[in-house]
């Protein structure tokens, strides 16, 4: 057992921190969020070609880098840290992950190999109107016709949906229920029928879109392995995006502690610098063990998501995936919501400014917490799995 | 006990709600529940007709004696107006700064010449004010006062240099209250005078601080030799009269915020029924949470004004604060956690937030503003409990 | 409107104050708590005849002192403060309730002056086994006879149970469920058929019983008023408890946080007085707020108490009883178990000792704060009002 | 990273696994799952010869160096003695100071002889020890030490006077160790020693202290010029040496407790499913959260211990106590709420406890001792993360 990061780890870390320390700026973080597409292009180009991101975790045989989801983890909880704004996460937590865990040889060996070249961008879209991120949210439909699919319905809460290039959508055979007659479908974004449009939201530095889906027909090629355990599928790859999502809102927790502290060391108050008041020493000691225990968190979820994508992983640990992501998410969306906005307290005045980056952040730890269910959603579905086996009462 | 209102009472409430009802209506329908707390910056103009429309009424000023214009209405016939007001969302008072702080000031400390000054452009609603307390380096820290007045001989003018901040309403206004240096050498509460200064001369500027909503409700002014039309009291006087007009602030007021808050889970709820957030378990519980908190706002603030020695830093006054922020807080995210994933989705682009997402990101200054959190927990401790004082540094 | 007490409320808030001072000191509580009864036979007279406490808000016409709500709340608010051990909860706040609000002429006449005089102590029994304390909860049944009617099953958590003279008992036509069929009946605990054993407590100044009815047999004057409200009837008692227990949380939250205000001005530790440290400042300071707001909520629920019991009472203050009783339950459960908690941290070492009384308020906070249903059972309660209505979706 | 055990680990699981199927058993059975905290007072005679069982079946002081009669066992094998030992309901180790913290701060900082002297007691379970930290006034303070050591010209020893409180086992102890004040003119980590004293001796006398329970777990400790066998180290070294021992007391151990947080947890699951309380939301909340509360505090010990900076306070250790502590707390009051009415029925009269009930109870002075919440806060900002000391009196 060794639940440290290995030498290699601590080296993508530091690159990232480099990297992103010179293009993730407050400056360049508030120009791209104030942008429709919402990231900027030549940012994006480093990304794909200088730093190979997008790479990561493609298995070599696909042109990637084979490396495993807690080197994922590890960008990401930089990404957080910095705000990064760029279309990563919905590319590669969303689409690549999509791709390993339900796409065909084909779809793998078309789409892969252009991500890790960073010659494709990609979203997941299967949420509907009902803004549900369990099964029932999956609104959209496919009819089975002698070309192929018929896909008709409304997909809302979909990140970068308005400029990825590669969509993979839900939708559920008509009539279905529920985590019935779930399939999943990987087509381009410019097919016949499909339209799109950003959704302006509170927090600018992730981008959402409303896609429509107006008697959509694709080929039988653009059927995601799917069977009877579309749902199955979908719910891995939910649960690794929550994972993913939470290492961004740990390097946040980490990031918005680390302001507060900074700050409370220069500002003075009746006399004193306010670090030395006992009352903002005990919080930022709250706000530094919400961020310990949330790298905790994320590691072991990002752990258990290698051996998920592993070729032969630990089947016990694959088993703990859905507990493990819904810990980490729950975890660290409270953590973050908390050291967010017990940063903006410690700022006061300044600290519900434009200027200062305090809202951004505060802004990005709502939206996350949202995103892909808060923690109240994920405690509940920790209770199901504890509580309603072995024949509970009902 | 009792907690009834008498028949007098009940005669005036239907008397002001009867005017609101006749007036508040046609081109003022657009300003009803605008212009509130995280809200003060829109329609200005429309609101500053709707003081005089107010004036005009005779619903301006209620509180004050009778002698300077008021009505000198009763504790319980404040609450009511401010109860009715807030109920048919009536616009955020522009007039406020004016009838709550400046006039009740200049009523205890002022000359009768700066009574007759002063007094009626704030009673007719033509004349509004903002105030000048904070400074950038100051925050909470009320007595760490660095702008400074100098006695122009010439002119026998103070005259005011320094920088003020989060003064809301300040493009708006005719006149703003400085607390000012009057002594350099002095320190903290020391030394200071109260000054009455004219918004519209070259040695002011006003700079709006665009907010985390991107909307700009407060502002910088900057003064630079800037006259002060007045000084009320005496220098060195100042820290005294500000404190009493601090003391004005608390009160009456605080039933028709309640109103405002009454309004924001009404309409929470309102959603929570239609997009079936009410049928969350956990929503639910937060739900009646906020509900209990506000009710039980509403029965602290009747003990507090119940209190013969209202106006006093009583109990139930002295944890006010404390509790309305932190529950304005916390409803502030109930909204967004009862909208769901639309709670993220703005009105319009390119950053037009919702009324609801307003109000939620407004909150976070709620526990900051007239003195943060942590400063409220150490008066209650210090002057509540009896505790020792912070060491200052 | 005027929210304060009155000259002659403060009179009788002064008098319960020296009063308990003296009889229900650290020592005394101590004493009575490790009996079997629970009280001292000796005191609980005197407050029978010296204070007269029982007659409080028993009318004039029934032998009692026709007072209000008010004064009982600042009765109990005292008796909170003191813990004192006594049967006056269950005789007063159970028993003449029940009286009062579902008694029938008779039945009025022949227990409210015995109580007033303190010739008679009393009882509610409405909960069975499974501990519920809504409708459910009334597990044992009645039958019709000739002579009038047989009761059979088995009440738990009876407040002085083992103890009182009357006994008020709810119990539901067999085959009824919920919140029909409910009936409340008046009897002697010495009627044959019923068995009564004390239930030992964690919280010992507070004495529970289990109470068996095994064909009890009563003439139809035992039978309460109730025809088809014996539900709605027995709501109402239970909620003027609920105020009753709420008040006397009140008086132990606000006499914890004194004990550990005090107690921060003579400890020291690293050479200051913890009353010095900002974290206990601000920690005594948001135990002053709960404190405050539990005494408002008090005190508005007794004045709405005082509505349901008046001759002609005010139409939307009576309505206003459920919902009172539950913010005012809700709010000053947790009121009284943070600062009892606190305070036991405050004293560090010696706060979880035999010998402080902390532990006394700390086990009491949680025997009130579950009995009648705690914070979260209320909060419920109060959703299905504001929530539920209105045709809200399902 | 890697979650995994090696082979030769789980060869080492299996192995006292096995022992401890073969051997907990019998004259045993009766005190698995007993004897931990808020229980420690139970059963002390058949928990005494479980010590000699364990050291029979080389099963005690696994950590120690072999050359001490360890087995050098790794930090892994050390969780996996704990996580085994916490599984099957090992019971409360009576000789956890001994091996725990008199053992290895022997072997740190004893002489050859000492080490000769005290450590075979230890490792062969026959000879149990107890702690003299804590004064009645001392407190979270480990500093202020008032007791004191002076020596003994004649017998060449020193004698100790004073009080030590919170020690537990005292009773049960053979020796006790004892930081004393060697230089009465000094000032708090200043001029102590660290003494070995017997506690068979006149000079000592042991008092339990009733807690909350009614029981008593913890004790007085009286000494009146008790002749103290050894002096560890010089006079003066006594706080270094008593730093390094609490530094001893972190880490490996910490899984075995978790084990027994688990087996909690365990119980009050089993309740709710057994009672219906699993179906109502907000006890689902609850009981979801402290689950994700104890996983987690696993997998923040696993970074601990696999940071190779481990034993210096590095930021996951740095919050453990506050985790742990704050956690089991809640899990107290989370018991009696799942309990519902039941939890205030004892087990039977006058004052027998449930299981349930003790641990809620006990879990009061989680956040008390070993430092309090508020000491530990102090600790993680000071030391985690620079933020200014407290000021002294």
């Amino acid at each position: 057992m060794d639940f440290a990061l290995t030498e290699e780890q601590e080296m993508i870390r530091e690159s990232a921190e480099n990297f992103l320390a010179d293009v993730s700026t407050s400056a360049a973080v508030r120009e791209a969020m104030q942008t429709e597409q919402g990231y900027d292009q030549q940012v994006w180009r480093r990304i794909c070609e200088e730093m190979v991101w997008p790479a990561i975790h493609i298995p070599e045989i696909y042109g990637g880098m084979g490396l495993g989801y807690v080197e994922l983890a590890v960008l990401l909880e930089k990404m957080g840290k910095y705000l990064l704004c760029s279309p990563y996460f919905s590319t590669v937590c969303l689409g690549v992950n999509a791709l390993l865990i339900a796409g065909t040889k084909q779809q793998k060996g078309d789409y892969l190999p252009k991500i890790a070249e960073g010659q494709l961008t990609a979203t997941l879209a299967y949420t509907g109107i009902n803004g549900r991120w369990d099964a029932h949210g999956v609104q959209a439909t496919y009819q089975k016709t002698d070309a192929g699919y018929l896909l008709n319905g409304q997909f809302r809460f979909v990140p970068d949906g308005h400029t990825a290039e590669l969509l993979i959508v839900a939708a559920r055979e008509e009539g279905s229920q529920g985590e019935q007659g779930v399939a999943l479908f990987a087509l381009s974004a410019e097919v016949q029928g499909v339209t799109r449009q950003w959704l302006p939201t509170m927090d600018q530095t992730r981008k959402q879109a409303e896609i429509n889906f107006a008697a959509v027909s694709v080929d039988d090629s653009a059927l995601m392995i799917n069977a009877d355990s579309g749902w199955s599928k979908l719910s891995s790859i939910i649960q690794l995006a929550q994972v993913a999502i939470a290492a961004e809102q740990m390097g946040g927790a980490q990031q918005t502690l680390d302001m507060a502290v900074d700050y409370t060391q220069e500002r003075e108050q009746f006399g004193r610098k306010i670090a030395s008041y006992q009352a903002i020493k005990h919080k930022a000691a709250d706000m530094m063990l919400k961020a310990e225990v949330a790298r905790s968190a994320v590691y072991f979820a990002a752990c258990v998501g290698q051996e998920v994508l592993a070729e032969q992983g630990d089947a016990e640990l694959i088993d703990d995936l859905p507990q493990a992501a819904s810990m980490a998410k729950a975890y660290c969306s409270d953590a973050f919501f908390f050291n967010a906005g017990n940063g903006i307290q410690f700022f006061g005045g300044v600290g519900f400014t434009w200027e200062y980056d305090c809202h951004l952040y505060f802004k990005r730890a709502k939206s996350t917490e949202t995103f892909l269910g808060n923690a109240s959603y994920h405690r509940e579905l920790i209770a199901k799995q504890l509580l309603d086996t072995d024949g509970g009462l009902s | 006990m009792k907690l009834q209102f008498s028949a007098e009472d009940e005669l005036f409430r239907a008397e002001f709600s009867a005017w609101l009802a006749d007036n508040l209506t046609g081109e003022f329908e657009v300003i009803r529940y605008r212009g509130g707390p995280g809200d003060e910056h829109m329609y200005p103009s429309e609101r500053h007709q709707w003081e005089k429309k107010m004036a005009a009424g005779g619903w301006t000023c209620i509180g004050w004696p009778k002698a300077y214009g008021g009505k000198d209405a009763s504790i319980e016939q404040q609450v009511i107006f401010h109860e009715e007001y807030a109920r048919v969302g009536g616009p955020g008072r522009m007039g406020h700064i004016g009838e709550g702080l400046t006039g009740p000031t200049i009523i205890a400390y002022g000359s009768e010449e700066q009574k007759q000054k002063y007094l009626p452009g704030i009673l007719d609603g033509t004349e509004l004010w903002c105030q000048g307390y904070s400074e950038p380096s100051a925050g909470s820290d009320l007595a760490a006062v660095k702008t400074k007045a100098v006695l122009d001989e010439g002119l026998n003018k103070w005259r005011i240099s320094g920088q003020k901040v989060w003064t809301s309403l300040a493009h708006e206004s005719d006149w703003c209250f400085v607390v000012a240096r009057t002594d350099p050498q002095s320190q903290r509460h020391k030394g200071l005078g109260f000054f009455l200064v004219k918004m519209d001369q070259p040695g002011v500027e006003v700079r709006p601080i665009e907010q985390l909503t991107g909307t700009s409700e407060f502002n910088e002014v900057f003064f630079d030799e800037a006259v002060a039309e007045d000084i009320l009291g005496k220098p060195g006087e100042g820290w005294t009269i500000a404190m009493a007009l601090l003391g004005f602030e608390r009160g009456v007021s605080t039933l028709g915020q309640q109103m405002l808050f009454q309004n924001e889970l009404d309409t929470i709820v309102h959603v929570a029924k239609d997009n079936g957030a009410s049928q969350d378990p956990a929503l639910r519980q937060r739900i009646a949470e906020a509900h209990t908190g506000l009710r039980l706002m509403r029965y602290n603030a009747m003990r507090m004004l119940s209190d013969p020695t209202s106006g006093d830093l009583d109990k139930s006054a002295l944890v006010y604060k404390l509790h309305w922020a932190s529950w304005h807080r916390n409803l502030g995210k109930l909204a967004m956690d009862v909208l769901g994933p639309e709670s993220e989705i703005c009105a319009s682009g390119p950053y037009e937030l919702t009324r609801l997402q307003s109000m939620y990101l407004f909150t976070r200054s709620d526990t900051i503003y007239g003195g943060t959190n942590q400063v409220q927990r150490n008066i209650i401790a210090e002057r509540g409990l009896g505790m020792p004082r912070e060491a200052k540094g």
